[in-house]
């Protein structure tokens, strides 16, 4: 492993909505450093600012204040550097292209060879256990499944930092532990950085080596646990008191932030 | 009462009938033996099309009635023109509503092949266009509307057969040379001027506002100029018709390419996506349904700015040279042979829009089917 | 302010700019031929300069220079009273009014046939066709036949000009219409499907709506076209009054520079009704919660 | 007072003087009418007004009335203002064209709606062939101006010499530039400006009456106008017209035509357009009762 | 209790659809009674058809071979009694709505009164925590908050049967919990009848009192579980073992219908 160079460096970041009735503090005061090669989830109440944050790393909303810098860039020389692969919230395919186009589409864009688009289509594809379907149209696939044909679409070109809005939120209890296993491994052969948000706990604690734990109104940063897991992770490893422990601490974290307790 | 209710059409053909037993005969100076036939012939199509179960044997009657009582009442104007009485437009109301009930049973069929949906989606338009054609022959004939106002569409098909030739070089020189020229460059030029106002804000800036003034003048205007600069022959009309569609298609392509959603706009960002990049994976295949939109409207429109452009200046051959000759001669049916033909050309040329439009905009809602 | 100097004004003057030079260029390269021939005739040889002079100075040049047409714009808008006949400000107004009765008269219609359409099977099946058809019949071929037949029932002045604005505005608000209330999301759809809203209900909570974006675009456009229809019907009246006349009396005396200015009127009327169009729709959708592109 | 309503065949003008004076001066009111004149423009047909029942009279030329009965319109040559044919064609004297027989292989402007007859009987009679080609003439159908000329696009244009004839004189033509085949000097004239009815109206006599006067009274409007070309041109103005000086010129070369304002039909004149029409197959039949003296006769 | 009655009553269902390069068979020879006030959850592998046999209850889909009634009517006759409260799989909120008019949006076609509509909002919001956020549009909000939006349109009228697919998919787990159990008190409060597509083992098991699995190519019914856990549920009911032998059933019946094991 390369030594920990930081990827990510957020200091007293805050950004705020102007919307019609006042002001949103989507974020405020964020301090966090991501380190190459990590894998940094992030949780948190609906509406605290996870995707926010993503979108701030990703050059796609500007912050208000504070710095981010992205490998010593800017987001926006990151972002023309073709650093990032995005998996966002929705499914977000382009209803006139195919299944395998839509995978192609990155891969267009960035000039990849047509026999290697064709090869990664594949691999890709077969990843996410979309294959059978590449001839079909968006709208001709259940939610799960476009989810998981956007999910190849990043996952189809190399980028060093991945970013993903709950891109198992709409899948099957199998089929997420299926693509954590596929993603871990993935992680561990590409020493990718992944930035990503989800809802569960058990999820969250599986993948991550660091848990960024959330809370709203307005968007802050409340807790950032070190996992203490080992890289190599059997599914079973969930059963484990180490796993649990942490698990009850996001929990704990996660519910500090919610404003009703019953 | 429901049951009268959802065949209304059928229930207002025998009140119509009633009615018009009140005014007869059909023809002022005639009998009433043939009107006798046309009331029978209606009352069965109505009467069939409520209590009937058989949807095709609903459809075969409707057909009959319908077209057989109204080719009876025409057939009873012959050397009659202008007498007919309330009671003959009464009737003829009565089959025009069989037609109508005919129609609204073809409409709700659900083809199951391919090869009846097809001749459903061109039957009923053309029979609703038949019957436009028919009540029009026969209130122009049944009231006497004088020829040079509104001749029947009789005497215009007979003209039309007649002029063949003429017709043809007409549409050569107005549709082959003038028309299709200038769609070609007014769309194409629109379109480019949208993609330079969309790359280039300041050109957006600049350009959008005195595009706006400038390709709003009224054709009228400039048609007699654009004579006295390109020359009598097609060329200016070509011009005028450049002007006419340039403006529906800048407005259009500058719409469409902000109708990319805000998602697929990130996810290109993403990409660090270069503009042109964006541009033809993104947003100008979001912007296929509005280009197409511009594409139909400036279809009618070129034919139009073309033959009204004709009205000022040409060689003496074209569509809008004939039809403005042609009333000045009286020859009313030959002014409409040629509208006939306009019409018919410009759907054919809608046509062929639509169909492309539907192969290249598959995946919009509004094709798919919403 | 200075925002609005860098964003707005300077573009727009700049393209101007262009647009006048080349313009220049134009018209003395178009009104030379003709001046050579005059000269020709009165045994002149002008020096180059005077000679450029002269091709900006004919009273019926083929293309006016530029301060031809304001001048005589100016003259006409601002020194004439605006009742008199010689106003350009009079005839725009007469223009507008019937622009305005065909544009209410063809919006509402255009929408009223654009439901027609969506909802019932035998419209859709049996009209769209015809409608498309309509649209093809040349106006002007009918322009003064219509105003014939509605004067012989009695019908004069300003209907007759607005129905032949309404004839070309209704059909890019009823195609428009019929696109855009056949535009929400099947998701949409299925929900009101589950409220078993009626057909009144759907439109009238989701079907119109979702066809303001493109109600707003087709008015554009109709708005433009209305200008065209009231202009058209203009000539056949007698040409009395109004920017239609304005141009044909100036195309039948040759006088370029009034139908020029009178040009200029009617384009700054279509702008402004496609601007005033454009400003109630941002509007509309403003009030409708939309979100800036 | 009795309703008359007169339909023009052209926008307001000197061509329409007598009309547009009579009304205003009150020599209608003096016979007990209520004149409504309503102006025409491009692409308005009297003719096809008159048969809406937009109008009790037209003016209009005789080949288009001629043309319009065979059509089944009905109309009745009731007076004959206008003797002598305006229309002529011009043709720069340093062009092509300096005498009839260099017509062929050149392109002639010619105004259409109506009004090509009398150049298409005039080819007839010079057995050119109309069509294009070297042997034939190439017709453009001309615009409502004089551009073609100027813009060299056509060899000769037509012009009436009440009106366009100036406006290329105005444009910087000297008449010394100008060749000039004039329709009437050549007698293959077709006469112009003339007031029709419907048939079937004749044959009421207070219809025969009320035209009795609407006659007499326009033409009492002619002579005023002759007279006092200036003042007639002020009304033409009030009433819509344009450029008061060129119609105050219009008005003079009217008279010219006009001659006596006795309005009677000279019938040579009348055999000579149907014989032309007859020949050109432009009407079908002999035309028969296409004119009437009686009105003129009980002025 | 009343007694069962069946609500939905399917007998060989099957739905084909028909695509461009063929046919999907999204549903095919499902067998299920459903009975008045059962919790019943769908789970299975994305592209199974759970969406699909929601959409037939509903009519919204037409099935291709067998039947089903709803409550002893056709779905089209019992949809026009205004049978059904949907949540979508997507919020679907109207955008030139803001969320409290999107709210009241079933209200306002059902024809409530002013004060009743106003009245109902405010309880709901209040249900889904977007209490303050009633003058946002769609657009403003995150995308869980969207999600509880359209929970709130839902619950907002009286329906009796009510089909919600994946409705806390994009939910946290706190929120999540929250919602579960303002869920089932709603349930147990209003005896609807519940149906109720979910990729949560630990969610279908809580909620339900039957858990139908489903398996995919073609969609079909593998296992019906009926629960036997009591009515009234407290959170950490999901620690006991019969919660959890359930659980495991569930499981086991959900690999079986996954085409990779690892
Ligand atoms: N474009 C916008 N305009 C105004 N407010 C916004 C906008 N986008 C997000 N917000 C607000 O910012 C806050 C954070 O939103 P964000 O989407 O980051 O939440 P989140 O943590 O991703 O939630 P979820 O888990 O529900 O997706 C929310 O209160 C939201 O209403
Ligand atoms: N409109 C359609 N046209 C063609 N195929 C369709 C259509 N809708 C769904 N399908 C297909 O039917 C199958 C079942 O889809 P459905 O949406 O019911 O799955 P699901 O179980 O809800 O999955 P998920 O959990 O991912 O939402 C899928 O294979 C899908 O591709
Ligand atoms: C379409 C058209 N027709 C005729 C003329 C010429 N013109 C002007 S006045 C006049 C006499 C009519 O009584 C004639 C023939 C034209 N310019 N345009
Ligand atoms: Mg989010
Ligand atoms: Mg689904």
């Amino acid at each position: 492993m390369t030594a920990a160079m930081p990827v990510i460096e957020a200091k007293k970041l805050g950004l705020t909505f102007e919307t019609g009735d006042g002001q949103v503090h989507a974020l405020s005061n964020v301090d966090l450093t991501i380190n190459t090669g990590e894998f940094v989830s992030f949780i948190g109440p609906s509406g605290c600012g996870k995707t926010t944050f993503l979108r701030v790393i990703a050059d796609l909303e500007q912050p208000t204040s504070g710095t981010i810098t992205v490998n010593g860039m800017t987001p926006q020389q990151a972002r023309e550097q073709r650093a990032y692969g995005y998996v966002f919230q929705a499914a977000g395919l382009f209803p006139w292209r195919t299944i395998e186009r839509n995978v192609a589409l990155p891969l267009e864009i960035m000039g990849y060879s047509k026999q290697e688009i064709a090869e990664r289509i594949g691999r890709t594809l077969d990843l996410v256990n979309l294959k059978g379907f590449e001839k079909k149209y968006p709208w001709q696939l259940s939610g799960g499944m476009q989810q998981r044909a956007s999910i190849a679409r990043a996952l189809a070109f190399d980028a060093d930092l991945l970013l993903m809005d709950e891109p198992f939120g709409a899948l099957d209890e199998i089929v997420r532990d299926h693509l954590n296993e596929q993603l871990l491994k993935l992680w561990a052969r590409t020493e990718k950085t992944i930035g990503f948000v989800t809802h569960s706990i058990p999820e969250a604690v599986y993948l991550s080596t660091k848990i960024v734990v959330m809370s709203p109104r307005p968007g802050r940063v409340t807790d950032v646990i070190e996992s203490d897991l080992p890289r190599e992770r059997p599914l079973d490893i969930r059963e484990s008191p180490e796993f649990l422990a942490i698990a009850a601490r996001v929990r704990d974290g996660l519910r500090a932030g919610h404003s009703y307790e019953d | 009462m429901s049951f009268l209710l959802r065949n209304w059409q059928s229930s207002l053909v025998l009140a119509l009938v009633v009615m018009s037993m009140a005014f007869l005969p059909i023809i002022s100076s005639g009998g009433v033996g043939s009107a006798f036939l046309i009331v029978l012939l209606i009352v069965a199509g109505a009467v069939g099309a409520m209590v009937l179960k058989d949807r095709i044997a609903i459809l075969v009657l409707l057909f009959g009635a319908a077209h057989g009582a109204v080719w009876l009442l025409i057939g009873a104007l012959s050397g009659k023109t202008g007498e007919a009485t309330t009671s003959f437009y009464l009737l003829l109301a009565a089959s025009w509503l069989l037609a109508w009930r005919l129609v609204t049973v073809l409409s709700s069929i659900k083809p199951k092949g391919r090869g009846v949906d097809v001749f459903l989606r061109l039957f009923i338009p053309l029979l609703f266009g038949a019957w436009l054609l028919i009540l029009w022959e026969a209130i122009v004939r049944g009231a006497g509307i004088p020829f040079v106002l509104l001749p029947p569409p009789s005497a215009v098909a007979a003209r039309f057969s007649n002029s063949l030739p003429i017709l043809a070089a007409d549409v050569n020189q107005t549709i082959f040379k003038a028309v299709l020229f200038g769609y070609v460059v007014g769309c194409g030029t629109g379109f480019l001027a949208a993609i330079l106002a969309d790359r280039f804000v300041f050109m957006r800036r600049g350009l959008l506002p005195i595009g706006n003034l400038v390709s709003a003048l009224p054709i009228i205007g400039v048609a007699p100029i654009m004579v006295m600069w390109f020359g009598f022959d097609w060329q200016s009309k070509a011009a005028v018709v450049i002007i006419m569609t340039f403006f529906p298609m800048l407005v259009n392509t500058v719409t469409g390419l902000a109708a990319a959603g805000h998602m697929e706009r990130d996810l290109m960002r993403t990409y660090a996506s270069g503009y042109w990049q964006t541009l033809a994976k993104l947003r100008l295949p979001a912007a296929m349904p509005f280009i197409f939109n511009a594409l139909k409207i400036n279809s009618t429109l070129a034919l139009i700015g073309a033959i009204v452009a004709e009205f000022f200046g040409t060689p003496v051959v074209g569509m809008g040279f004939r039809i403005s000759t042609e009333v000045g001669r009286m020859n009313v049916d030959m002014v409409w042979a040629e509208i006939a033909v306009a019409a018919l050309a410009g759907s054919v040329f809608y046509g062929v829009i639509a169909l492309a439009e539907r192969a290249v905009t598959f995946w919009h809602p509004s094709i798919r089917g919403g | 302010m200075t925002d609005r100097l860098r964003d707005k004004i300077w573009p727009v003057t700049v393209i101007l700019m262009g647009i006048l030079a080349a313009w220049y260029v134009g018209s003395y390269s178009m009104n030379a031929p003709f001046q050579r021939d005059l000269d020709r005739r009165a045994g002149e040889t002008p020096s180059f300069s005077e000679f450029v002079v002269k091709t900006m100075s004919q009273p019926k040049p083929t293309l006016p220079a530029p301060h031809q047409v304001a001048q005589n714009f100016f003259e006409n808008t601002f020194l004439r009273k605006v009742t008199s006949s010689r106003s350009l400000v009079y005839h725009a107004g007469i223009t507008l009014s019937s622009t305005l009765a065909g544009f209410a008269i063809g919006t509402v219609l255009g929408i009223l046939i654009a439901v027609g359409i969506v909802h019932v099977t035998a419209l859709d099946r049996s009209l769209m066709p015809w409608i498309i058809t309509s649209q093809t019949i040349p106006i002007l071929a009918l322009a003064p036949m219509i105003i014939v037949v509605l004067a012989a029932v009695g019908i004069t002045g300003l209907l007759p000009k607005a129905l032949i604005s309404t004839y070309l505005s209704f059909f890019p608000v009823a195609v428009g219409m019929v696109k855009g209330l056949r535009s929400p999301d099947v998701l949409h759809l299925d929900l009101m499907r589950t409220y078993n809203a009626s057909r009144w209900e759907t439109f009238w909570k989701l079907r119109l709506p979702a066809s303001v974006p493109f109600l707003f675009a087709s008015m554009k456009v109709a708005v433009a076209a209305s200008l065209v229809g009231a202009i058209v019907g203009e000539l056949p009246t007698g040409a009395i009054a109004g920017i239609g006349a304005k141009l044909l009396n100036g195309s039948y005396y040759s006088q370029t520079i009034d139908m020029f200015s009178a040009l200029v009127a009617g384009s700054i009327v279509a702008a402004l009704l496609v601007a005033a169009v454009g400003i109630v729709g941002k509007i509309v959708e403003r009030n409708m919660g939309g979100r800036a592109a | 007072a009795d309703t008359v309503t007169l339909q023009l065949k052209w926008v307001v003008q000197g061509q329409f003087a007598g009309y547009l004076v009579a009304k205003d001066k009150g020599f209608y009111e003096e016979e007990n009418l209520d004149v409504t004149i309503k102006p025409g423009g491009p692409d308005i047909a009297p003719e096809q007004v008159i048969a809406g029942g937009g109008a009790d009279v037209v003016v209009t030329w005789m080949a288009a009335g001629l043309a319009a009965r065979d059509k089944g319109v009905n109309l009745v040559n009731i007076a004959q203002p206008y003797k002598k044919a305006g229309m002529q064609l011009v043709c720069p004297k340093d062009g092509p064209i300096q005498t009839t027989d260099d017509f062929k292989g050149h392109t002639l402007g010619v105004w259409f709606f109506g009004n090509e007859y009398p150049f298409y009987a005039w080819m007839n009679s010079l057995g050119i062939p109309t069509e294009g080609g070297p042997d034939g003439v190439t017709v453009l159908k001309q615009s409502f101006d004089v551009q073609p000329l100027i813009q060299k696009q056509a060899d000769c244009i037509s012009v009436m010499t009440y009106n366009e004839y100036w406006q290329v004189i105005d444009a910087g033509f000297k008449p010394e530039d100008l060749i000039v085949f004039n329709y009437t000097e050549m007698g293959v004239d077709l006469l112009e400006d003339g007031l029709y009815v419907m048939e079937e109206n004749l044959s009421d006599p207070a219809f025969k009456d009320k035209m009795v006067r609407f006659v007499r009274a326009s033409m009492k409007g002619w002579q005023y106008a002759m007279d006092n070309p200036e003042e007639a041109a002020e009304i033409i103005m009030d009433n819509g017209g344009q450029d008061e000086n060129h119609q105050a010129r219009m008005i003079g070369e009217v008279a010219k035509l006009i001659d006596t304002p006795d309005a009677k039909l000279l019938v040579p004149a009348y055999e000579r357009t149907a014989k032309a029409l007859l020949d050109q197959k432009i009407i079908e039949k002999e035309p028969s009762g296409a004119y009437t003296t009686e009105i003129t006769d009980a002025m």
